[in-house]
Formats: C-alpha cells, sequence, structure tokens
C-alpha cells in the first residue's frame, strides 16, 4: 500500500500512532531515526528527496534552506489551522522564513538544561555545575553545540546576540572551548542521545548531565532523587517542528499525518509518553496529570521568563563551534 | 613444538590455556549479549532478574519484542534484500574477473589487477564518501542539464548496494581466482579436443568446477554485505539497514530488543558459515 | 591477436565496476578537496582544505595519533594471532581443528556492532563484569572500563583478529611439518625454529594479516565511536563531523584523501620492507 | 594402405626458438606410432598442433587426406589422451565418456549405447556410475582412453599417457595398451620420452631430438641399426667412447678410441679416415674372459665396482690404462663371474658387429 | 667390528594396528643397510622411532651402545634426510648446510670450514650461494646429505631420497650414492620400496613386510636364496606357479603345477609332501630350444607377443594346454630367436637350481 518515509527523531512517532494512523489512512508511515545535524547532512546528500516528511528544529531550517534548497514551503492552507498553538505557530513561520516563504509548522517544545541527582549534587543549579571537580567523574553532557551556548550563558555572555559577529563569536567560543578542555578530566561520557544518558543516570553513573527536560522528568518518575531542573542562567528552549522536502514523494501523507499528530487525543499520546510539550491547541483535559506536574515542579515563573529562545543558525556559526566540539572531543 | 615432536607438559599446558583464553575472550561478548537477551529487565545488564522471552515475543506498549517491532524487522528485510542483490552482482561480476585476470591476456593487466586490488586498502569510510561524492555530482549535472532526478544517484537502497559491491566484488574475485588458479586447464583442452566450443566448456567444465568457490563466496558476500556499516553508513538513505539501524540504538541507548536481534543474528550468520563451510568441505 | 567475444564479456562488467565505482568516485573525491563553496557563489578552486589540516593542530594530531594506534593494534593482533594460527594447524589435534577454525571464523561473520555492544555491556560501569567482580568481592564498586583507549585497542584489536588469523592459518597450513622436524633434527630448538624457518616461511602471511588489521582500524568507526570514549577522536570521526555536522564535504574530502594516501602510504612501506607486493600478498 | 596422418614440413617457431623444426611424416591406417624424444624437444607442441591447440608456423597437416589449417580443435577427427589425462572430475566415468557424444547432439538412447560399449571395449563394463577419483590409475587411463575412442577418430594422440603412473602399473599397461590398440585397430600416435615403452608397443617410432626426426623406423631397426650418434645414445642403454678412425671402409671402420684401443666395428654415418668418431658399445654386447677370435676387440678392465641387480646386473669398470675410460658391462647371473669383486683385473672384448661408430667432430 | 645401531624387539602399534612388529637388527659401523618393502608397511615408522619423532610401544633402540629411550631428535647422533627433502627455501644452500652447526653454536670461521668442506665432499664445491629453487633435483639431494654428513652423525637415515627424482637421474644417483657412503664411511640406514635401488646400493639388505622383516641379507643372496614366498615375489621379476607337490626330499621337491606339469625344483620352507605350494621361476631362468638334459622341466609355450626392448626384451607366452599358464620369458637379443612372433610355438625349459617352492595354502 502507501507508504510515507519519516525523518524523526527516536519517540517523535510512536509505535501506537502509527498502527492507528494507519488503520484511519491505509497509509504506513516508515520511520528513520535522527537527530539534526544528521537530518540535514541526508536530505543534502539527497537533495531532498527519499523522504516525505522531517522534523528539525526551528533554528536548523532557515540557512540550510538557503545553502542547499532541501525543503519546500508549507503550504498552510492544509494544514488544520486551529490544531496549533498560535504564537508558536508565528514563531515558527517567522524563524523559517526563506525568500519570503516559511518552511515549517510546529510539533513540540522544550528546554534543555540540567537533569541532577539531588542525592548526590545537592548543590547543582546551573550549567557551571558541568564544570565543577566536586562532582568529578559524574558528569555528563552532548559534544554538541547546545552545551557552547548553555556554557556562555552560564558564563555571562550572550552567544546569541554575537550571531552576526562571526569574531566576536570565534573569541567566544574558543573560550568556552577551553572551560570545556579545562573540565575534560570531571567528565564520565559524551553522551550522544536521550536514552544512553537516562540509562547512566538511573544506574547512578552520572548525577550531574545537561539534558532535555523530559529525561529528567522520565527518571523522576522512577527514582525521585533525580529531576530536571531549569538552570538559573536559563533553559535553552526549542521547537522541533514539521518540515516537508523539496522532493517529497507523498506529500499528501505528510500533510494527513501533521494533522492526525496536532489532533489533541494523538497529541496527548505522544507527550504522556516522551513527556515533551506539545504545540497543539487543546491538549490539556487528554494529558497526564503527572505529566503537567513535571513542568509545574521545574518551572517556576522566573523560570519560565528566563527561558532562552534558539533563533535561527546563520550558516557560518556551524563551523566555527564544529572546530571547538573537533578540538575538545581530541584534547586529552 | 609440533604434533611430531616430543614437547614437554609445562609447554603444552600452558600453550592450552592461553588458546583456551583466547577462545574465552572470542566469545565473551557473544556470550553475553545472547545471555541478557533473556533478562526480565528493561536494561541490558545485570542484575539477573529472571527469565524471559518478552524481548522476542512481547507485543508492547511496555516492552516491544523483536517479532513486533515493525522498525528492526524492516530493517532487517532491508538488509537481506541488499545482502540478496550485493551477493548477485558481485558474485556474478566477481567471476568474471576470475575469469578476465586469470585466463586472459591483455595489455594493461597487471595494472587492472592492482586497481581492483585496491578496495583492499581503501578504508570502507571513505569508499562510502567518494561514491556518496561522485553520485551527488552526477546527480547533480544530470538534473541540471538534462532535468532528470536519477533515483539511483542519491543516498537510498541501490546506492548503498553499489557501495558494498564495491569493495565486496574483490574478495569474490580473489576466492574464485584461487580456485581457478588450481583448475587444470588441459580439462578445457580435453573438452574441446571433444568437440565442445568455448563457450559449452565453461558451461559444463569451468563452472561446474568453480561452483563451490562461487556458492561460498556469493555466501561470504552476503554475509559482508548483512553486517556492513562503515560504506553504509553514508549512503544510506529511507531504508536503514540493520547495522545502521542497531548502530543508532546502541549509541542512544535502548532496550534489550537488541539483545533479541543480536541473539538472532549469531545463529542466523552460524548456520549460514556453517553451511558453506560443510559445502566447501564437501568439496574437497 | 584477435579476442573472443567472451573476452569482452569479462572484461566490460569488470571495466565498468573498476572504473564507476573505484576510480571514478576518488578522482572526485580529490576534485572536492580542493575546491572551497564561498557561500552561495561559484565554487573555487583552492588548497585551504588542506592547509586547515596543517594549521590546526587538533586534525593533524588525531590523524598522528590514528595511525599510531592503528599500528599498535596491528602489531598486538599478530602477537596474539601467531601463537593461535600455529596451534590450531600444528599443535591440535587434525580431527579438532575444522572445529577450531569454525570456532575462530564464527564471531567474526557476526555484525561489528553487535561485537562492539557486547564489550559494552560486558566492561561498562554497570556492566556484567563490574557486576561480578563486586559480587564476588574482588571490586570494592565498579569501575569504568569502557572509554578509555586501552580498552579501545582491545576492542579493534578484538575486531581486526579474524582477518590476522585467517592469512596466518592458511601460510602455516603450507608450511611443511618435515621443515620443522628437518630443523629439530639439525639441533633447533624452539625458539630457533620460531626465527629461522616459520617465521620466515610466514612472512607473506604475517605482511597481508598486518596490510589487512592496519587498513580496518585505520578506517573503523564503529569502536572508537561507541567504547572509545571522550578522548578517543578518531580520524574517521573527523571525516564524519566535517560531512554530517559542520556540512563541509570539501574540508571532509580533503580529511578522507589524506586518510587514503597515509594508508596507502603505510602499506607501501610495510610491503617494501618485506620485500613484497601486493599482488603476491592478496594471492 | 590409406594414410591415416599426414605432416608435411611442420615448423613451430616461439618467438626466436624452434620447437619444431621441419618435420615430416606419415602414419598409415591402424598403425602404432610412436615419437620419442627426450624432455623439451618439442613432443608435445607437434602433438598440439595435429591436434588443433597450437598453430604451425609453417608446413601442413593432413588427416584422411584433409587439410586441417584452419581447423579448430573441436571440429578435427582426431583426439587426444592427455597426459595428466584430464578427466573431468564433476562428472562419473559413463558422463565422461559420453561428453563428446552429447557435444555432437547424438540421441540419448544412441549415446547410451555406445558408452555402454565404449566401456566394455576397454574392460570397464558396470563402471559407468563410479566417480573419477573412485578409479585406480590404470582404470582412469582407460576411461580417458574410451572417451576419446566413442568417438571413432580417425586418429588418437596420446600424450605420454603412462607418465603419471609407478613403475609396476606402467609395465603392465604397456601390455594392455598395445593389445587395445590391435583389437579397435584405431590408428595411435604415442609420444614418450621411455624408450622402452616406444620399443614395447610401437609398429614404428620416430626418434626426436631439439625439434627434428632423426629416424623414424621400427624399434628393432632403431635399436639394431640407429641412422645418427643420438639415436645410438638415447635408445638403449650404451657405452660411448670417444676415438679417431685410422681406417674406414663402405661398412667396418678401424677407430683408435682416445685410450689408444684399436676397435674395428661397423660404420655408420660420417666416418672418414683421420676424422674424429663416437663409438658406441652396449652393455650386453661385452663378453666377459671372451676367446680370442678374429673380430675381437678385447681390453683389460679393472672392476670399480659390481652393481648386483638380479638379471639386469652390471659391472662399472675402467679401462686398466692411462685414460681410465669409464665402462659398464653387463654381468651375466650365470655365477661364472661370481669371483669378480671390485679391484678385480678382467678381460673383456666385442665383436666388429656388436660396435659401431659414427663420424664426429672432436668437441662433440 | 663396532655396532653402530642395534634395534630390539621393536614395536609400535597405532591404536590397534601393528605398523611395526616385533623388529631386531644391527647395523655395524660404516654399513649401507636398506630397508626394503612395499608401501605401507612400516618402513617410514620405524625410521622416525630411530630418529626420535615416534616413541615405540615397546623394545629398544641402541646407537653406539647408547639406549635411546627418552632422548628427543635433536639430542640423538643421528640425522635423518627426508624424503622431501625438506631443504629449507627461506636459506641458501651454505646456511642450510651451516643450520646444525650454528645451533651447536660452533664458531663461526669453524662453521664456514666445514660448510665449505662438506659441500665440496658432494661434489657443490662453490654452491654455498646458491638459492635452493636453483638446484636441480640431484643436487638438492645432495645439500639434503650434506646437511647431516656436516653433523657427522653416528648414523644417517635416509627416507626413500630418490623417491622423487625421475628415472635417468635416479639410476645416477643410485651409483652416486653408493660411491658417496664409501667415501664418507658413515653407516647409512637406507629405506626404499625399488628393490633395484636396495640391491645396487647396500651391504644388507632387510625386506619388510606388514610390519615385521621377513629376511636380512647380502643383495645377492636374497635374490638367489629368497628365505620367504613374499621376498621371492617382491626381490626381482618372477614367474609365479600355483601347484601341489607330489614328492619331497631335503633340497628338492617335484611340484606338479595346477596346468598338469610336474617340475623338480629347489624346496623352500614349508614344502611338504602333498601340500600346496608355489612354484617361482626368473623370467632370465627360461632356456628356450633347450637341450633336453636330466634336470631340465620343459614345456611347450604358444607366444602371445613379443615385447622387443633390447636387452630386456620379452615373450609373452602362454603354456600350450587346459589352464593355459601365462609366462614372462626373457628373449635373449642374440638374433637366435627371431623367428618366434605372436602364435609360434615353442619349447622352454629351466633347470632344477632356477626354480624354487615354498609351501602354501591353496588360497594364498
Ligand atoms: N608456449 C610456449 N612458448 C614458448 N616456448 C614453448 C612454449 N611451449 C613449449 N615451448 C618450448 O618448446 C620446447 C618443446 O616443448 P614441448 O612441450 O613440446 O616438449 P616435450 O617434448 O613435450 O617435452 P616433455 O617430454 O618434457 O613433455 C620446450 O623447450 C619448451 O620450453
Ligand atoms: N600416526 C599414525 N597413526 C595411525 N596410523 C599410522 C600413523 N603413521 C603411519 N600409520 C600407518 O602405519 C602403516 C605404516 O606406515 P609407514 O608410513 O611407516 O609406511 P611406509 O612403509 O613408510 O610406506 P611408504 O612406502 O608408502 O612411505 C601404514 O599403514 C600407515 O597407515
Ligand atoms: N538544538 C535543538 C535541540 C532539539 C532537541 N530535540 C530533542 C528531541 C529529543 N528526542
Ligand atoms: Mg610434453
Ligand atoms: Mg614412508
Amino acid at each position: 500500500g502507501e507508504t510515507m518515509q519519516l525523518l524523526t527523531w527516536k519517540g517523535y512517532a510512536p509505535q501506537q500512532l502509527i498502527d492507528k494512523f494507519k488503520a484511519e489512512t491505509g497509509i504506513t508511515v516508515e520511520v528513520t531515526y535522527s537527530n539534526n545535524e544528521e537530518m540535514i547532512a541526508k536530505l543534502r546528500a539527497t537533495r531532498g528527496a527519499g523522504f516525505d516528511l522531517a522534523q528539525p528544529s526551528q533554528d536548523r531550517i532557515s540557512s540550510v534552506q538557503k545553502e542547499f534548497g532541501i525543503y519546500q514551503p508549507m503550504d498552510y492552507d492544509r494544514l488544520d489551522a486551529k490544531l496549533f498553538v498560535p504564537s508558536m505557530l508565528a514563531a515558527v513561520k517567522q524563524n523559517t522564513m526563506v525568500d519570503g516563504k516559511s518552511h515549517a509548522a510546529p510539533f513540540c517544545w522544550g528546554t534543555s538544561g540540567l537533569v541532577v541527582n539531588a542525592k548526590a549534587a545537592p548543590e547543582a543549579r546551573d550549567y557551571t555545575a558541568l564544570l565543577d571537580s566536586a562532582y568529578s567523574g559524574r558528569v555528563s553532557y552532548r559534544l554538541k553545540r547546545p552545551t557552547l551556548i548553555a556554557l556562555a550563558f552560564a558564563l555571562g555572555d550572550d552567544p546569541f546576540a554575537l550571531y552576526g559577529d562571526t569574531k566576536a563569536y570565534t573569541a567566544l567560543m574558543d573560550k568556552i572551548g577551553d572551560k570545556l578542555i579545562e573540565a575534560k578530566p570531571l567528565v564520565k561520557n559524551y553522551w550522544t542521545n536521550g536514552d544512553a544518558l537516562l540509562q547512566s543516570m538511573r544506574s547512578g553513573e552520572v548525577h550531574v548531565a545537561m539534558a532535555w527536560d523530559n529525561g529528567g522528568w522520565k527518571l523522576h518518575d522512577e527514582n525521585p532523587d533525580i529531576d530536571f531542573i531549569a538552570p538559573a542562567s536559563g533553559a535553552l528552549g526549542w521547537i522541533d517542528t514539521f518540515a516537508i522536502p523539496a522532493k517529497a514523494k507523498n506529500v499528501d501523507a505528510a500533510y494527513k499525518w501533521i494533522n492526525f499528530m496536532m489532533r489533541p487525543e494523538n497529541a496527548a499520546v505522544f507527550t504522556n509518553m516522551e513527556k515533551y510539550a506539545t504545540a497543539c491547541e487543546g491538549v490539556n483535559p487528554f494529558l497526564d496529570e503527572a505529566v503537567r506536574a513535571n513542568f509545574e515542579r521545574s518551572f517556576s515563573q522566573q523560570d519560565i521568563e528566563r527561558i532562552r529562545w534558539y533563533p535561527p543558525v546563520p550558516a557560518e556559526i556551524e563551523a566555527i563551534e564544529g572546530r571547538i566540539l573537533d578540538k575538545v572531543k581530541a584534547s586529552r | 613444538m609440533i604434533r611430531s615432536l616430543p614437547r614437554s607438559g609445562a609447554y603444552t599446558a600452558l600453550y592450552r590455556i592461553y588458546v583456551g583464553a583466547f577462545f574465552v575472550f572470542l566469545f565473551a561478548p557473544l556470550g553475553v549479549t545472547c545471555l541478557l537477551a533473556f533478562n526480565d529487565s528493561p536494561f541490558p545488564s545485570l542484575p539477573w532478574y529472571g527469565f524471559t522471552l518478552d524481548w522476542f515475543t512481547s507485543a508492547g506498549p511496555e516492552r516491544i519484542g523483536i517479532l513486533h517491532d515493525a522498525h528492526n524487522l524492516r530493517s532487517i528485510r532491508v538488509s537481506a534484500h541488499t545482502a540478496f542483490w550485493v551477493a548477485l552482482l558481485s558474485t556474478t561480476v566477481g567471476t568474471c574477473g576470475a575469469f578476465l585476470f586469470e585466463q586472459e591476456k591483455f595489455p594493461g593487466k597487471e595494472a587492472l589487477y592492482l586497481l581492483m586490488l585496491a578496495p583492499l586498502v581503501i578504508p570502507g569510510v571513505i569508499l562510502g564518501i567518494s561514491i556518496l561524492l561522485a553520485a551527488n555530482t552526477a546527480g547533480l549535472f544530470i538534473e541540471e542539464r538534462l532535468g532528470w532526478d536519477v533515483g539511483l544517484l542519491r543516498p537510498g537502497f541501490w546506492l548503498v548496494v553499489l557501495g558494498q559491491f564495491s569493495f565486496i566484488t574483490t574478495f569474490v574475485t580473489l576466492v574464485v581466482s584461487a580456485r581457478l588458479k588450481k583448475f587444470d586447464r588441459s580439462l578445457e583442452e580435453a573438452a574441446m579436443n571433444l568437440g565442445a566450443n568455448r563457450m559449452q566448456v565453461i558451461r559444463h567444465i569451468t563452472l561446474p568446477f568453480l561452483r563451490p568457490a562461487i556458492i561460498s563466496s556469493a555466501a561470504v558476500a552476503f554475509l559482508m554485505s548483512f553486517e556492513n556499516f562503515n560504506t553504509t553508513l553514508f549512503l544510506v538513505g529511507p531504508q536503514p539497514t540493520l547495522p545502521i539501524n542497531l548502530y543508532l540504538q546502541v549509541r542512544d541507548g535502548s532496550t534489550p530488543v537488541i539483545n533479541a536481534i543480536s541473539l538472532l543474528l549469531i545463529m542466523g550468520t552460524a548456520a549460514l558459515a556453517l553451511t558453506s563451510l560443510l559445502l566447501s568441505r564437501e568439496d574437497r | 591477436m584477435r579476442r573472443s567475444h567472451l573476452f569482452w564479456l569479462f572484461l566490460a562488467p569488470v571495466l565498468a565496476w573498476l572504473v564507476l565505482l573505484i576510480v571514478l568516485p576518488h578522482v572526485d573525491l580529490l576534485v572536492m578537496s580542493l575546491r572551497r563553496g564561498n557561500g552561495m557563489g561559484e565554487p573555487e578552486w583552492t588548497l585551504a582544505n588542506y592547509a586547515t589540516f596543517f594549521a590546526e593542530p587538533i586534525y593533524w594530531n588525531t590523524f598522528l595519533r590514528t595511525c599510531v594506534y592503528s599500528i599498535l593494534t596491528t602489531l598486538i593482533t599478530l602477537a596474539i594471532g601467531l601463537p593461535v594460527a600455529f596451534f590450531v594447524v600444528k599443535i591440535a589435534a587434525v580431527r579438532l581443528r575444522g572445529m577450531l577454525m569454525i570456532l575462530l571464523l564464527l564471531p567474526f561473520w557476526v555484525s561489528e556492532l553487535v561485537r562492539v555492544y557486547g564489550w559494552m555491556i560486558l566492561l561498562r560501569e554497570s556492566g556484567v563484569l563490574n557486576h561480578i567482580l563486586v559480587a564476588s568481592g574482588l571490586l570494592a564498586k565498579p569501575v569504568e572500563m569502557l572509554y578509555n583507549d586501552a580498552t579501545m585497542i582491545m576492542g579493534l584489536v578484538y575486531t581486526c583478529m579474524l582477518f590476522m588469523v585467517v592469512p596466518l592459518v592458511s601460510v602455516m597450513d603450507s608450511l611443511d611439518d618435515s621443515l620443522i622436524e628437518a630443523a629439530h633434527d639439525l639441533g633447533a630448538g624452539p625458539i630457533a625454529i620460531w626465527r629461522t624457518i616459520i617465521i620466515p616461511h610466514a612472512k607473506p602471511g604475517i605482511t597481508s594479516g598486518c596490510i589487512v588489521v592496519f587498513m580496518l582500524s585505520l578506517g573503523n568507526y564503529l569502536t572508537p565511536n561507541l567504547i572509545g570514549g571522550k578522548n578517543s577522536l578518531w580520524f574517521t570521526e573527523q571525516i564524519y563531523n566535517q560531512f554530517i555536522a559542520s556540512f563541509n564535504w570539501n574540508q571532509g574530502s580533503a580529511f578522507g584523501f589524506l586518510l587514503l594516501a597515509l594508508s596507502t602510504i603505510i602499506i607501501r612501506i610495510g610491503l617494501k620492507l618485506t620485500r613484497q607486493t601486493l599482488g603476491e600478498v592478496a594471492r | 594402405m590409406d594414410t591415416d596422418l599426414r605432416v608435411d614440413e611442420l615448423l613451430k617457431r616461439f618467438g626466436t626458438f624452434t620447437a619444431v623444426d621441419n618435420v615430416s611424416f606419415e602414419v598409415p591406417q591402424g598403425r602404432f606410432f610412436s615419437i620419442l624424444g627426450p624432455s623439451g624437444c618439442g613432443k608435445t607442441t607437434l602433438l598440439r598442433m595435429i591436434a588443433g591447440f597450437e598453430t604451425p608456423t609453417g608446413g601442413t597437416i593432413a588427416i584422411r587426406g584433409r587439410d586441417m589449417a584452419g581447423i579448430p580443435p573441436n571440429r578435427r577427427p582426431v583426439n587426444l589422451v592427455f597426459q595428466h589425462l584430464a578427466l573431468f572430475p564433476m562428472m562419473d566415468v559413463a558422463e565422461n565418456v559420453a561428453f563428446g557424444l552429447r557435444r555432437r547432439r547424438e540421441r540419448t538412447p544412441d549415446i547410451r549405447r555406445k558408452v555402454a560399449e565404449a566401456l566394455e571395449r576397454v574392460d570397464l563394463g558396470g563402471f559407468g556410475d563410479k566417480r573419477i577419483d573412485q578409479l585406480s590409475g590404470g582404470q582412469k587411463q582407460r576411461v580417458a582412453i574410451a572417451r576419446c575412442l566413442v568417438l571413432e577418430p580417425s586418429v588418437l594422440l596420446l600424450d605420454e599417457p603412462l607418465g603419471a603412473l609407478d613403475l609396476k602399473l606402467r609395465e603392465q599397461m604397456k601390455v594392455e595398451l598395445r593389445a587395445l590398440q590391435t583389437k579397435v585397430g584405431t590408428t595411435f600416435v604415442y609420444i614418450t620420452h621411455d624408450q622402452s615403452e616406444a620399443l614395447v608397443m610401437s609398429d614404428a617410432v620416430a626418434v626426436m631430438n631439439s625439434g627434428r626426426f632423426e629416424q623414424v623406423d621400427t624399434p628393432r631397426n632403431l635399436y639394431d641399426n640407429p641412422a645418427t650418434p643420438f639415436v645410438a645414445g638415447f635408445v638403449g642403454d650404451t657405452n660411448i667412447l670417444r676415438g679417431r678412425v685410422r681406417e674406414a671402409d663402405a661398412d667396418t671402420a678401424l677407430v683408435e678410441t682416445q685410450s689408444g684401443l684399436a676397435c674395428r666395428c661397423r660404420a655408420g654415418a660420417g666416418v672418414g679416415s683421420g676424422e674424429g668418431a663416437l663409438l658406441f658399445v652396449r652393455p650386453e654386447a661385452f663378453i666377459i674372459e671372451p676367446d680370442d677370435t678374429p673380430d675381437l676387440t678385447a681390453i683389460t678392465v679393472r672392476v670399480d665396482s659390481v652393481l648386483f641387480d638380479g638379471a639386469n646386473s652390471r659391472l662399472l669398470a675402467r679401462a686398466d690404462d692411462a685414460t681410465g675410460t669409464e665402462l659398464t658391462i653387463a654381468l651375466p647371473q650365470n655365477r661364472r663371474f661370481d669371483h669378480l669383486v671390485p679391484g678385480s683385473r678382467v678381460r673383456v672384448g666385442w665383436h666388429t658387429q656388436a660396435a659401431l661408430c659414427f663420424g664426429a667432430k672432436d668437441g662433440d
């Protein structure tokens, strides 16, 4: 029968919903798991073909779209606008605008912050805990750009403000790089994706980690000592989206899937399972109590205001960061 | 020293221990992997919570066993499908190569032979990216000049097949050549002398002689393709092969369903390897 | 000389394979490595990608590290594999031999990924080995055995072992027992026999095993990536990063080409030192 | 009688090396014709040209009167039994024998009948479904021959087919092969470097040397009347003495050997008074302790060693003079000479007719 | 004379199979001792026990009076020349010969001198820096021997060292090997399945069959007075006729063959009146067209074929009676019998002394 190729993050397409979608429409969804970098790389290599729908973060769309043209403009008329939280839809449209056309619709959002085992690390409140020798051998984070940015904020800089100034940004990153190299002996490992980290926190191999909020919440269910903490210098806020690759074959199915996923009862299945907040309007009645409690526990009003939302990433920035990340990884 | 020479007891004992330790080293990771496929725990690690078949048979939603894991099952199918085509293509072309290098004389043969060996010294990752680049260059060129979008020229099933084919064929060529070297050319002459033409000679004499080598190299090609990671990594499109899929899961952490898959994989390869080994023994 | 149709039938697919899938892609790799896009504009010819490599110590440090560790891996694999191959061919009872060979080959037909995964669940801090050691009181608390260079080398040695043992077994197989008996009969002890008879005889097998193992560890991605840990940047990972994380295909191509050049040069040197050719070794 | 095979001025060069050098001969129908020569003399090359695997550099080959130039091996009415037999190991005996018939697309029942007959003819009835590796050396031999005979070739070519067999089996197969040829009546062209095979089996033997035929004759004539020094030395054991011709008439010559011994002998080609000569005397031509008779040459020798080998025993001896020419002398086992031990001195002699000389340059 | 090698009741079993069965013998110093037997009779096993590569199941081996039990091969004062020589291809000729000396850590100048001497002794002076694959078969042979001789072993063991050579070279090496042994004076123990090698070279030959020694004797005695039917049949060509003993006294017997022919002959072991017997007559014992003399047995035969083979020519004939016993008869080349062609009938006879019979069960 008909199939739709979906390029997305692990957990963004629960089997339950895939089955339901198939029952409703007869379309089989085939999922390829990925992350932002690999999603872009893959679509670049296929020149926007091979997949019918991708789910990059909103800040990683415009610059690559400019350079490689891997997405097609989103036809918002084919979306059921009332399913989306209006402010988020507007923000995503705004941030994915290239040549006057927008390329994505919001799916879910969340933050990166600290996941902490309070018993072992009661003092950890900000990203600087990642550099604290008190937690030597028990620290973990991704060796990816969010870590660089988070530490810049924690050390009192505003990296987003320097996006336009390549020189200054390079200097800032060099500084962060040095810090990371200096603190390298403290690191247990650089985790690469969610479950691996959860595993090591669960087993007590790691006490302080920079991670996505849902991870902390998932662990909190199992072990109340572990929880997500919005860092003092501000959690990093991201929105993951739907974007249709330039040469998608089954565009119809892609739109059907978007509308399907954003239906409150379906969005709730996702959120209840993965704990990420959804961009779906009217989901609340379907959510588990515990999921709502998570957010309230971790975010004070002040924390919410302090969330730092990623602006679109300019092209040159990635190369600068890439070099720093390599350097950190290679140092001893 | 060797079987026929007298040797001291201590020497023999130490040697046995060494080889024993070596085999433990060889099998420890596999054994552990298989064992933990049956642990009644959501994580592939000790402690042992009891025996379960959940990671094979459970239908979800909490635990999804391999039999119900659409995502992994699909990648197994993709891998098998890929391996089939790779085995077919590389066995065919490799056999042609063996004939070419063993039985024909032509200018530039030495150079071509060295080129044929090149994939042995090209790291798989490099092979992957260079094929990706070339496909991309060709794809862009065709798209710009002719406006055609050639599916073959972008990451996807067939590019993976071609990528793996490009180095596995070298192995097939070497294996079939080795057998062809042992072929007594006078058998061909004898067949001709009895009235066969060149095509009939190949069909009735040479190919039957090569059959064990062809079968076993096809099996090897199948296995090599099935487990290939390095070259595939860069060429894979919307249909990930099993190793790629497993890699993402191992990297990201996963349930013992990976152990279950590994167990099946180990048993499957063992069966295939044993069959091909027995076949090639029969021929000796 | 007139050529038969069969000749062309054999030549065509082989030529297509080698030209389209080996030669052209590597030419393209070279071309890509010599270009650099300037934003949206036309790409230009440049040596900048290579300059970056040499200007930036992290790159060539990783490069050297990868090379040195690959050589180390090769030597360790040889040291471990040589006695094993000899045992299987010359010492084990003849009837056990087939079984030993199967046992030797089996693990290597299983996906490399599964093997590395096995090591991970065996060695990690919450892993099986730690569990056993702690439970038996040999360790007070678990230690991390993963994510360090020694484990990574061990993993590489494990991954490559087959490719050392198989050529060694076949070369040992071709060593006539009576040569060893003759040497012994003329008064040689084990060490003299190894030095004067076995090693010189096994040289082609050693060379081909070493070449393949060196190649495989140099080009390995999985093992350093999964069990190498935070310090173990491998050059293939750097290539991957250029392609996937930085979207800089030109820089990645330059790295790729350098890796290719390195492996070719080292293998050349190895062959020179042992006075062999690739053609002989492949046989 | 019809001629099955006629070869005319056949020439084969590999580069500048001439492997077969202007060879001409005919083989009448039904004959057992052997080509005998040392290793590397060009026998195989000659045979392969007849079979069509090599293209002659010059000359013609005609089989039953038909010129073979340009006819590929699979169309020639000759079959070849290969040195190592080249039986097809992937087929059983019957399939091997049927191979050629199948290539001719004969009908299956015909094939079955002919194969059975052919196996019967080589005494292998009922062996059809044996695998090749279940046969003994001699049986393989016969399958290889049956495989060719079933095609009823005009000429059967055999390239040292006994070379791979061990000594005892070879002795036996010699006799069987000749008997088989007599029975089937096919023309055989047989090559070998073993003079005993050629002598025992053949109607006629060509002795080949460095690409040329030196003599084509019956076995007995080759042995008794070799036409050239090469044939005299190659066919049968013999002693070769270097010397100079003192006198020569039509039939006989007087040769003085380097050791100063004067010997009257039959004169072969190229013998001229005063010229160098080679003198050939077979070991069995020596008479130990001879009575002095007029046409006898006698010398005294000192025994170096007694090689006891049953009926084949020999004395290694040395002329008891300055040159000490070495001689091999047959030692009859009639116990008359049991007193001969190393160091004994004894007179030996031979008749004029038993010695043969050829002219030779001194350097030869 | 001193005894270099003494073997006593040596026994070797592989599982239930007895490869060497209670073998005892002595070899005095300086002798050339051969062990002759068919393939698989246990020769190699025996030799390997002497060299120390196999452990005897029972019995003792003493070299120069010293018991060898428990002494590893590299400490025994014997050296072994392997069947396929086992020269070290990774070394040149001099290094091969020097190998054993180096293992003894002799001084380099001594080694150089001894190697040169050893090569000189086997006529390979100046070949030191040749590679092994540059040598001919016979030269390799001699290097293998030099490599052992340079160590001055008490006993040199040789395992069919000529087996791999071609016929002509083997003939020549037989003579050379014997000459070499005489020159160096080392005790040689030589095994072979080729009777001619054993007869030509040896001072004494042991004939081995199924793990046992059947006879240990001089070559001539083996040939003329075989002790057992096996030796009679294995050493030298012979005709074997089955029959029954009519009368028997101490030395001679009257045997009636199955074809009904009565023949008086020498009586070997186990001959009893009325019992079955095997009668052995060598081809060269037949006298063609004999004069009737008292101790002659004569029969009429029909010639099947004449195998002309120079000095070695034979008649294949068949007793001209109901059984048609096949006989091989030596055909002297004195032209007296040129009239014999296939189909001729001719009388042949042999003397009582030339025929030998042994008792045999009828089934033998
Ligand atoms: N294809 C070839 N190219 C060059 N020289 C060749 C070729 N084939 C044979 N020769 C040479 O021709 C000569 C005759 O070879 P041929 O095989 O006919 O000898 P032969 O009499 O059959 O010898 P043997 O008894 O050893 O089989 C040899 O010197 C050989 O080296
Ligand atoms: N290691 C062994 N295990 C079992 N049987 C053996 C072993 N070695 C030899 N034999 C058997 O012992 C018998 C004698 O073997 P041996 O090699 O001594 O014979 P041989 O006389 O040297 O024969 P050939 O002339 O063929 O070399 C043979 O039947 C052989 O199969
Ligand atoms: N830099 C943006 C990070 C986006 C993270 N998406 C998280 C999905 C995890 N499953
Ligand atoms: Mg030949
Ligand atoms: Mg033997």
